[in-house]
């Protein structure tokens, strides 16, 4: 029976990481992918805490994040692709023109 | 103070009296010029006529101890603050009813005729509906912010009609004036407005309706009420043109003639006194006020009459003879003797209107003409106009049973009887001076050999029956309309008796009929030698022509020249004042204040030129933002954990 | 403890080693079904001592032999890793499918209960659908790493064919999920021992002679659910008539174009696994997995009464027998079906997924769902 | 350092090691398989902390569903170009990213962690109790999710949908 620290500094890494991709990347593919990575961060430490808290609160609480992120992986994808159509670019970089 | 006891009763009808006017007016402007110019006028004539039969049928079912209402919705309704949009008709009410729109029915009709050279007359009578409704606001208003809102629409129409001829700049300044003049007055009269609700407030009592404003008044302090009718009376010498703001009435003739008759004489002009009459129970507790208002009065009446004595101007006589009378008005006022007031609106209403009316003829046949010495033996010519306008003369004049006899006498003898005998004698002088100017007129206008050149006697004409039908059932009014308010020793005054519900009448000394008979014939006598005098100057010989009367002395240049108010005023008020706006238009506008905003607006830019740079565009930026912000907030949980 | 990962190590292998044979056997008996059906003979040089019947056997050794001396061939400008990667991802999700479906009952020797099933989940059936999802990744990624248009192509429809029939698969068990109420395959297969006249609510007691008899298999309880059930399986394994991924006619050989030898070899075995791993599904679901009809834990129960008692081993044996018949047969009809239905086009296998099937399932679920809450 | 301990280290090892393939590796299917596999981890750890339900819904879901899905936009789009990192970027966010480690982890260490409760049953995380919670407390929340699903999913067909007008 593992601490229960472990497991949310565990996710907090994975979380970190998560950010960093979100951050540095130049691909928005990838960018998206860290967001699920930093979803899944956190869906660790809910079910790290329904386990030691002994609720099912957390589970449930994962599933709706499961199903929020699903939605907004389908909505994002399809975004990139109408702007991958505009632009030939998935880099976020080309994507400037909302400023000023 | 009288404690008003009349039977209200609910009256539906009453809100189509000032609406048809205005909804007439409306109509002609919007769709006046697909009507025609003629149609239109008729319409506005209709209007008038119909809301006069409305009238005079609340008038006929009217009780003289009752009084009509017809709420036709909250207009303010703040906690226990509420101000009705109602409409309430009483005995006083009842008679302006009449006076409005019948006199303005008439003067409608003969504006058929006398606009109907002018190719802006659908804009005339536009206005002069518009005028219709807010006069009937006014006197119809069942509270003093409906009163008010009346009073300034009025002022509103008179500026539009004065100006009406709007190309001549002078008419313009014209209309300016009577604006700004009136502004002063209604400042008056909305300080007063302003103290008497606050003062009430403070007493616990939220209210403007009249009935409700008789029922309160005892609260207030004698001071405070003192304050508030001199305030009230400021606004009421604005709008008729008493001492010291009656100098714009005499300018306002730049108008057409049927504006001079129906603002400037029958109606408008006698708002003040409707006003001080409506707040009688207000009035009547401040003894103070009452007398300033009579001193006020009988000091326009004679100031007004002598300059009247010496103007060459057909209208501008009228004018000066306007303000006298209503001097008259203010003296019975100031006399407590309100009735007798109104009468003298009533009465004044109809033989005014006649002499303008007639005038306004007279210009139209001399076409243009305003000048008397350039008229003279007019009487040929235009015969109706003539009759008339002599008719409305001796009435004005006070002649033995015409309206005017009647009213004047009563106010002469209600000062009389009050023992005011300064003010009597004041008012006696006056009417003789009436009498003489007035005679004047009449002698250098219609007698005599004419002085016009020959062009213009060429065309010179008698005025359609359109004009002259008007001229003539006024002239009849001006002479019977009296009747009504005869005095005890003849058949006795319907008059108090109509009013008496709304009215607390001081008791005139009716016991002694001789001293009242032979103040009568006082008067009678010096009108006579105001009349002989005119005679012996301008009737008999009038082949002198009457340029030569510049030669007499200084005191008539004074009166010629108007005492030079115009010239004090300009110097005192008008002056300062435009060098103050020119200081603020010229420096203060320019430099500090758009400077002021211009400064800011450059601040502005001037950041967000440095601040824009934040905001890249790049997702991955904000983010980094969303990031920085998270781990600040985290810093400070930790910190404080 | 030893003794039990023994057992659990034995049962993991078993289930292994029957699964890649039968693998390799279904290569065989594709080829004689094909040859049949097109009235040919088919595979009979591989003959040992002239008995051609011997094939079999050759098919079983020869055929991977040949495979694995072949050239293991990558793109040069593929990748390699990913290449190499892909037809583990083929192979491995079918594999470990069938490690939740049971393929006999609990059994009891001694004080030992022994379930014959690998892996004991109550979640079973999700566990079914969660690796048949993973099956994609094998194609996807072979796709992608073996850099060809074509394989390229194969790949993009296969994600989207694969995903499309996972969502219809997936409703239509539902049906059968709310029937028997439960997740747990093992559970499922237990109660279709019963018979329907136990099911029937007494509103449609009239039917009790007509169907009263049968046992409450699903094929029984959600016949609809069987036929859509069945053809997303058939969907999901890729074959004919739903191989737009490996799409001979136009895209050579789809994903697994730049495959050869070895690799090659574990797409094809993945593919028959794919097979066997999908009949075995199906029968748990709608065919009472191991049970035999009428057959209880001490031996037969006629429904007109009579009882034949059995000894246990009988028992477990006959089931054993009854699982591995019943999912011969499904291997068998899909080949069938392989060999005798026309490919469909890529947007009628997209119409027949979203439009046809996933309806359908839609509404099986609603109408299961008021049977059941009008039945209690 | 009992069995269990040593599983534990080794799936974080993985996960971490993983995860941070997703972020620096260069080619982006890589990088989704890198994901994929932190998925699965994830997943077991689900399972392991009785959480079995949630574990195979996350394998469906994720893994089988969006991380599909993923592949098959790269697929789609094939961007043929490998991208490359911003120097300036690779500083500024791996120090602030490790600085946000750093905040969460003492955050953590500051607290007790919660004394494990009875030794949840079998049942605990089994459908059974998911759905008794999820159809019971979270019925609404449940229903607006499902909404919010349809709306994602008419919204990706209206933004992928290639209009007529566009050349």
């Amino acid at each position: 029976m593992m601490p229960l620290n472990y497991y949310l500094i565990l996710s907090a890494v994975v979380f970190a990481i998560g950010v960093v991709g979100v951050l540095i990347r130049r691909n928005l593919i990838v960018v998206l992918m860290s967001i699920e990575l930093m979803l899944n961060a956190v869906n660790l430490t809910f079910i790290a805490f329904s386990r030691y808290l002994g609720s099912m609160v957390g589970q449930v609480a994962v599933f709706f994040v499961m199903a929020v992120a699903a939605a907004e992986a389908v909505v994002g994808l399809a975004i990139i692709i109408s702007v991958f159509r505009q632009r030939q670019s998935l880099d976020p970089q080309d994507m400037q023109i909302l400023k000023w | 103070m009288v404690t008003s006891n009349l039977t209200t009763a609910d009256y539906d009808l009453l809100r189509w009296i000032p609406l048809i006017p205005l909804l007439v007016a409306a109509f002609n402007l919007f769709w006046g010029r697909a009507l025609g110019r003629k149609a239109a006028g008729v319409l506005a004539c209709a209007a008038l006529g119909a809301s006069f039969a409305l009238a005079f049928f609340a008038f006929w079912q009217l009780p003289s101890n009752g009084m009509f209402r017809d709420l036709i919705y909250t207009w303010i309704d703040s906690g226990s603050f509420k101000v009705n949009l109602a409409f309430q008709v009483d005995a006083l009410t009842a008679v302006m009813l009449l006076i409005i729109t019948g006199i303005g029915f008439l003067i409608h009709i003969y504006s058929l005729g006398y606009m109907d050279h002018d190719e802006d007359s659908i804009r005339f009578f536009v206005y002069l509906n518009l005028f219709v409704f807010f006069m009937l606001t006014l006197v119809m208003g069942d509270n003093l912010l409906l009163l008010f809102v009346g009073w300034e629409g009025v002022g509103l129409c008179s500026y539009l009609l004065v100006g009406f001829w709007y190309r001549d700049p002078s008419n313009a300044i014209a209309g300016n004036k009577a604006f700004i003049v009136n502004r002063v007055g209604d400042w008056g009269f909305l300080l007063g407005i302003f103290l008497l609700v606050t003062e009430l407030a403070r007493q616990g009592v939220w209210t403007l309706d009249f009935v409700e404003l008789q029922k309160h008044t005892s609260m207030l302090s004698p001071q405070v009420i003192g304050l508030i009718t001199l305030l009230l009376f400021i606004g009421a010498t604005g709008k008729s043109a008493q001492i010291p703001l009656f100098v714009w009435l005499p300018d306002a003739m730049a108008g057409p003639t049927p504006v001079s008759a129906l603002i400037h004489a029958a109606t408008m002009v006698t708002a003040g006194v409707y006003m001080t009459a409506r707040l009688h129970f207000l009035f009547s507790l401040a003894p103070a006020t009452l007398s300033l208002i009579a001193w006020i009065g009988a000091a326009t009446a004679f100031f007004a009459a002598t300059i009247a004595l010496t103007q060459n101007d057909i209208k501008k006589v009228l004018a000066y003879s306007t303000v006298s009378q209503l001097g008259y008005m203010f003296l019975a006022v100031g006399l407590g003797a309100f009735g007798a007031a109104i009468f003298h609106v009533f009465t004044h209403a109809f033989f005014k209107a006649c002499l303008f009316l007639g005038s306004g003829s007279v210009i139209h046949a001399m076409d243009g003409e305003q000048d008397m010495r350039k008229m003279g033996g007019l009487k040929a010519h235009m015969p109706t106009t003539y009759w008339t306008y002599l008719i409305a003369t001796l009435a004005i004049a006070g002649a033995p049973l015409t309206a005017g006899f009647f009213s004047k006498d009563l106010i002469l003898w209600q000062a009389f009887s009050h023992g005011a005998m300064a003010l009597w004698a004041i008012g006696v002088i006056t009417a003789g001076m009436t009498a003489f100017y007035m005679f004047r007129q009449v002698f250098m206008v219609f007698h005599g050999e004419c002085r016009a050149d020959a062009h213009a006697q060429a065309h010179l004409h008698e005025s359609p029956a359109v004009m002259t039908l008007p001229l003539i059932v006024l002239a009849i009014g001006s002479i019977f309309s009296g009747w009504l308010g005869a005095p005890e020793y003849l058949w006795g005054s319907r008059w108090d008796v109509w009013l008496s519900a709304i009215f607390a009448q001081p008791e005139a000394h009716h016991d002694s009929a001789t001293a009242e008979i032979v103040v009568t014939l006082l008067t009678l006598g010096v009108v006579a030698i105001g009349i002989y005098l005119a005679y012996l100057k301008y009737g008999r010989a009038s082949e002198r022509s009457a340029q030569q009367d510049q030669s007499d002395g200084l005191f008539y240049r004074l009166s010629l020249d108007k005492y030079y108010v115009d010239e004090i005023y300009d110097l005192i008020f008008v002056r300062p004042f435009t060098a103050v706006s020119r200081f603020f238009a010229e420096i203060i506008d320019p430099w500090v204040i758009d400077g002021t905003v211009n400064g800011v607006a450059a601040l502005t830019r001037g950041f967000s030129q440095v601040w824009r740079g934040v905001q890249t565009g790049n997702v991955q930026h904000y983010a980094m933002g969303l990031l920085v912000g998270t781990l600040a907030l985290l810093a400070y949980y930790l910190s404080q954990s | 403890m030893i003794v039990d990962v023994a057992i659990v190590a034995l049962k993991a292998f078993l289930v292994v080693f029957m699964v890649l044979n039968l693998a390799g056997i279904l290569g065989w008996v594709e080829r004689k079904g094909s040859a049949l059906i097109q009235d040919r003979i088919g595979a009979n040089r591989a003959s040992i001592l002239g008995f051609a019947g011997m094939g079999l056997v050759n098919t079983l050794i020869a055929d991977p032999l040949k495979f694995l001396t072949k050239e293991d061939f990558v793109p040069p400008a593929g990748d390699k890793l990913l290449h190499t990667l892909a037809p583990c991802m083929a192979l491995f999700p079918a594999l470990v499918t069938f490690a939740a479906i049971p393929f006999g009952d609990v059994i009891t020797l001694g004080e030992r209960v022994i379930n014959l099933q690998v892996a004991n989940l109550n979640v079973g059936i999700l566990y079914v659908f969660a690796m048949g999802s993973l099956g994609v990744y094998g194609i996807v990624i072979g796709a992608w790493a073996s850099n060809n248009k074509f394989s390229l192509l194969g790949g993009v429809r296969g994600s989207a064919q694969m995903i499309s029939y996972e969502v219809a698969m997936g409703l239509s068990a539902m049906g059968v999920l709310m029937v028997y109420g439960s997740l747990d395959l093992q559970e499922i297969a237990r109660d279709q021992g019963a018979l329907i006249s136990t099911l029937l609510p007494p509103a449609l007691g009239f039917l009790q002679p007509v169907i009263g008899w049968l046992p409450a298999w699903g094929v029984f309880l959600q016949p609809l659910a069987f036929l859509l059930f069945f053809t997303a399986a058939v969907a999901e394994t890729k074959r004919i008539p739903f191989d737009l991924p490996e799409g001979e006619s136009e895209l050579v050989a789809g994903y697994h174009v730049e495959y050869s030898g070895g690799k090659f070899l574990m797409f094809f075995a993945g593919e028959f696994a794919e097979v066997v791993t999908a009949a075995g599904v199906v029968v748990t679901l709608f065919f009472g997995g191991w049970q035999v009809p009428y057959l209880m834990r001490d031996g037969f129960h006629f429904p007109w009464g009579s009882v034949w008692l059995l000894p246990q081993i009988t028992v477990v044996i006959l089931q054993l027998i009854a699982f591995t018949v019943k999912v011969l047969f499904f291997c068998w009809l899909q080949i069938l079906l392989r060999w005798s239905v026309p490919r469909f086009r890529y947007d009628q296998v997209m119409r027949l997924g979203w439009k046809m099937m996933l309806p359908l399932a839609l509404l099986n679920v609603v109408v299961t769902a008021v049977v059941i809450i009008a039945a209690q | 350092m009992d069995l269990s301990t040593l599983i534990f280290f080794l799936l974080a090892g993985l996960l971490v090691i993983s995860s941070l393939l997703v972020v620096f590796l260069r080619d982006v299917v890589h990088c989704a398989l890198a994901l994929v596999a932190a998925l699965l981890i994830i997943a077991i750890f689900f399972v392991s902390l009785h959480a079995p339900m949630v574990g195979i819904l996350q394998i469906m879901v994720y893994a089988g569903a969006v991380m599909v899905l993923f592949l098959f936009v790269i697929m789609f789009l094939n961007p043929t170009v490998l991208e490359r990192p911003r120097a300036l970027w690779w500083s500024a966010a791996g120090i602030l990213a490790l600085l946000l480690g750093g905040l969460l982890v003492p955050l953590f260490f500051n607290h007790e962690p919660p004394g494990d409760p009875v030794a949840s049953t079998e049942l605990f995380g089994s459908p059974e109790m998911l759905a008794k919670s999820l159809f019971g407390d979270f019925v609404l929340p449940f229903e607006i999710a499902s909404v919010l699903l349809l709306v994602a999913i008419v919204g990706a067909v209206v933004l992928g949908k290639r209009e007529r007008s566009a050349p």
